[in-house]
């Protein structure tokens, strides 16, 4: 039984990777998983300089998902690679460092001090809707997700994915912008913008009014955009979007998924990323299936 | 000595403590690890329902390995929380947060404040604080008469009841009462309504005590990793950076001098 | 207390009316609601000749949700007129009926052939994802929207509501090109696209592979949408996606709507539409607030 | 004599009858108006999977006013359905469909055919044709040994057991039981697997026999609103206009004649 998928030539003892936001850099979880079991660690979102993100309240619940208005706080890249890499660094597991930024020399200057840094794969974060410059606006233009893509490409040392944003009206405009720019990955879907008011205090829960939506709620939406995706490019994609269990993950592997990213599920159930590897195992033992790689795309 | 996990506690009781205020007791391991100011995420029974509910330790009893919560309605969450029965299971994730630092308060002259849903935290609080603190003052705000816990500060200190509306006890907030007393604190450990605690961070500075107070804010992961529960600081946080702090890890309780709140 | 409200000068008793395609005609719900208490009633869709819509399954559960793939089967304007609207007559109800086609010469004659009946708007579906010509194909481009919302106001007797799709990068484009064409108000959301694979028989769910996600999963993206769309023009707006409660209701009002819609919860709760009527007076009354419309819009 | 609500029931008793398989008694007044082949909506005890949940009555006691469910463990509705304790209450929408035209089989040769979880609805519909029927045979299709149920039957007819792997009664399916034992129905009630009821519908169809099958399709509704559980039939329907029925309404017994399978 072989759970190892590659991506743009990096290997991943299985297709269960964290989604970007929702488990630090892996320090806050460690007391809850064993990091080297995981196929990768995707870190969350680093600007070139520290960000304060949005004003609280910044996450509430919805049913079965989840509001978030974050607004990429973060510590900014020299730290980031001083403390957060630094630690990653004493396990072995591949890193994947989501980026953000404002401008496309934001994430540029991300991209280059990265460069000399043993991450294994950078994910570009263009498609974030809780902050109003750059980000999301990247990823909701074909031209603009093009163009950023082919500049990241252009210095990038790590292989590059792109991480797409659900709130467009045709996925795989999207998707074929980034492989044509040059992109070795993509990775979605983000969150669904969404809002949530307290009739009580007749006000918006998060401050930010706006945050995004994530959570099993949109796990259909996410299944239907990877299979649509999946059958209109030809590089890899890493699935998620609402994923709490081993047979959600297999959902978007079938789909077309190469592997799968495990978001606010963490939040439920810390050990929800192990467990899904397990199950995974189990999955496969039970079917007689070889290899996870069968599955990839399997249902047409 | 750190007890973090995600683990299916059981019911061992659970009652309405008074209108809409329930007091719930959980049989865990944690309970011997468990500090005061700390809290647990309560999953409510629900799949719907998907984020834990951050709720205070209000005792701790490590002998019968049992965590006292008590909690008020305030929405779904914990409307379903307050549908478990004895016998129960009920997920929990737990310990959270960093508690208040009962030992800077050793040979000092305490004020333990609290007011409202704010009270219970300042129980397990109070009675640690029995043996450690030279004097120990209690100053409980409420509403109205309805003094809930009130009654078990006894023996920790001397009690005040404060209420808004004069029923009982002194008339006004916690702070009227301390200034009628006339009592001043060099050490103050507090836990209450936002505007409670931004006047106790303006007392104490007037003084120059020290106020440890204890924020809450909406939560999704409850052990630092989705940012998701920051208060501004004063100065740059250490963890990130900027001037913001997770009140799930490096709170709930701060110094007041520390956040803007 | 006074929950009227009106749009484009039809009176509605009050805001609450059912969602297209949740309700039948009423017939299968009249043992479950008195109708004459509703704010109004629309009708499932109805196109020029009768569709048999697509194969089954068409339903399926999702979390906090459903996926549906009808694929809008109607019995044709002949019957609906004969049968559905003559059943409705003997309510004193507004009648509102959702009108479908693959062409915009299929809507016009829908459009025509209702304009001598006593039904009080129409509702133009122009997003719905299930069919693979026509309908959603309208609403997501947003000349294409305009053009078709422009001829049909042209032969419409009855105002006109265009329904819009949420698939879409920029919902308030959509709601912008309606207005410009005349459309007397906009109802939103349609169902979202999504997708959902049975990892046992590793096939997708429903025969039609994608379906339209409802439901209280989809409310967050909804309320959003209204606020969006609210604040973008000036015609009023029918909200809905996920009410299942009175605060849903309040929640979709106080983002700007004028009136809502009730659709996949009537599956799960058939007294759901009565019960929000009752909900949104109780409101009302404990909040010490005279009219309905006055909570319109008020969270900015 | 319509009964049609979403009521409130509580749970008289739940058991397993055999692995997988269990055995519902509701509490309600619907027991007085159920009629053999109709069936409830369910709702699961949780509140993210919303959907109700078809489940064929089994039997109905219109003196307790109990009515009794028999369902298959086959995805997370049930399962969830399959926790439910004695007392507990349950949603349950009813009733619903048109049940099966015992008064037809007046005076007839009746065969009664289940095949697996498509057995328990045959229970009710073989005991009501006690009375009616002139003869009735009954066959029940198992996979294996576990023939859960059949021993209920006894008394209103012959009961053939029938096994695929041959371990109990008759080997292979229910039409190679009735063929070997030369029996001639001239109607047929029937409910199982699609191959099954298909196998039946051309059975019928040659010895000029009508059938009467219960068919399933997922369901969002179950009240004919949301067209989401059509069968195709042989002539456009009257409901529809096109060649498409609602089972829920319209069903889920059908003349097999009249539906394309
Ligand atoms: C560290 C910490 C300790 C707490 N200890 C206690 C306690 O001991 N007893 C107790 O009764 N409550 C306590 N709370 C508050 C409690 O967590 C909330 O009341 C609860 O999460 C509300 O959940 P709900 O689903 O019932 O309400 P929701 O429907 O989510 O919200 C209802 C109302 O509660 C407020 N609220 C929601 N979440 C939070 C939150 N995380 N923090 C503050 N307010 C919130 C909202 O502003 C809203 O007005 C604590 C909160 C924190 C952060
Ligand atoms: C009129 C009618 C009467 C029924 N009577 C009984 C009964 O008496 N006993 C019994 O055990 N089952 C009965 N069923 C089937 C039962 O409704 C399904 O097994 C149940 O809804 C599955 O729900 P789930 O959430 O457990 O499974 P899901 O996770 O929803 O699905 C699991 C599997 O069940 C199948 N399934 C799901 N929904 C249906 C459905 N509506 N109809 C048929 N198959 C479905 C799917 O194909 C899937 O493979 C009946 C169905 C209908 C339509
Ligand atoms: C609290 C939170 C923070 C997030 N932060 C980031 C981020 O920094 N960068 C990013 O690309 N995505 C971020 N995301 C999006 C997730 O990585 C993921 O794409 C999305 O949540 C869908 O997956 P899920 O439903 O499993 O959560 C964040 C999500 C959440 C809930
Ligand atoms: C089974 C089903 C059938 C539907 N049919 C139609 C339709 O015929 N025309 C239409 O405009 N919308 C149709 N819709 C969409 C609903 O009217 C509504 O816009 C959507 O379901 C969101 O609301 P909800 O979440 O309350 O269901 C249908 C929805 C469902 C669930
Ligand atoms: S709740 Fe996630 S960081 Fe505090
Ligand atoms: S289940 Fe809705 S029409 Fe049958």
């Amino acid at each position: 039984m072989d759970t190892t998928v590659s991506i743009a030539g990096v290997e991943f003892k299985n297709p269960v990777m964290t989604a970007s936001g929702t488990f630090g850099s892996g320090m806050e979880y460690c007391d809850f998983v064993d990091i080297e079991k995981l196929g990768a660690i995707v870190t969350k979102g680093v600007a070139n300089v520290p960000w304060p993100g949005n004003p609280t309240p910044r996450v509430t619940e919805t049913p079965s998902g989840m509001l978030n208005a974050i607004g990429l706080q973060n510590p900014g890249i020299d730290v980031f690679i001083e403390r957060d890499l630094a630690f990653l660094k004493q396990y072995d597991v591949p890193v994947i460092v989501n980026v953000c930024g404002k401008s496309v020399e934001d994430y540029l200057d991300v991209v280059e001090r990265l460069s000399d840094t043993n991450v294994a794969m950078l994910e570009i974060n263009v498609s974030c809707p809780n902050v109003k410059e750059g980000a999301i606006a990247f990823g909701q233009k074909k031209e603009a997700l093009f163009d950023i893509t082919k500049r990241i490409k252009a210095v990038a040392k790590q292989p590059v994915i792109m991480k797409l944003s659900p709130n467009v009206t045709d996925i795989t405009e999207m998707a074929k912008a980034a492989e044509a720019a040059g992109a070795d990955a993509i990775s979605l879907i983000n969150t669904i913008t969404g809002m949530k008011i307290d009739i009580n205090r007749r006000k918006f829960v998060l401050a930010n009014k706006t945050g995004g939506l994530s959570g099993p709620a949109i796990r259909p939406v996410a299944v239907r955009m990877v299979y649509q995706c999946a059958n209109a490019v030809s590089i890899p994609i890493i699935g998620m979007g609402g994923i709490a269990s081993a047979e959600d993950a297999l959902e978007f592997i079938m789909a077309g998924a190469t592997a799968v990213s495990v978001g606010a599920y963490n939040f439920i159930n810390p050990y929800a990323v192990t467990e899904i590897i397990d199950g995974l195992e189990q999955y496969l033992k039970r079917n007689g299936t070889e290899t996870v790689r069968e599955l990839i795309g399997c249902v047409k | 000595m750190e007890y973090r996990k995600k683990e299916t506690t059981y019911v061992v009781s659970q009652e309405e403590l008074s209108k809409g205020i329930y007091d719930l007791r959980l049989q865990t391991p944690a309970a011997a690890y468990a500090k005061p100011g700390q809290f647990v995420g309560l999953y409510p029974p629900s799949d719907a329902h998907l984020l834990m509910r951050p709720i205070s330790i209000c005792e701790s009893d490590s002998v019968k390995s049992e965590l006292r919560m008590v909690y008020r309605i305030a929405g779904e969450g914990t409307r379903l929380l307050s549908t478990l029965k004895k016998g129960d299971a009920v997920s929990m994730l737990s310990l959270l947060g960093n508690g208040f630092p009962v030992s800077a308060a050793a040979g000092k002259k305490v004020a333990v404040m609290g007011g409202g849903i704010g009270i219970p935290p300042m129980l397990y609080t109070a009675k640690q604080l029995k043996n450690v603190a030279a004097e120990t003052e209690i100053y409980l705000g409420y509403r109205d008469g309805d003094t809930f816990l009130s009654d078990e500060f006894e023996g920790y200190g001397t009690v005040n009841r404060v209420t808004e509306d004069g029923s009982v006890g002194y008339a006004g907030n916690v702070l009227d009462a301390v200034s009628e007393r006339g009592f001043i604190p060099e050490i103050i450990f507090a836990c209450g309504p936002m505007p409670m605690l931004r006047a106790i961070k303006n007392y104490a500075e007037k003084i120059n005590a020290t106020a440890y107070i204890s924020l809450e804010e909406r939560m999704a992961c409850g052990v630092g990793a989705c940012l998701g529960c920051v208060a501004k600081t004063v100065k740059k946080d250490a963890h990130s950076h900027v001037n913001n702090t997770r009140i799930c890890t490096e709170g709930p309780v701060f110094d007041a001098k520390e956040v803007e709140i």
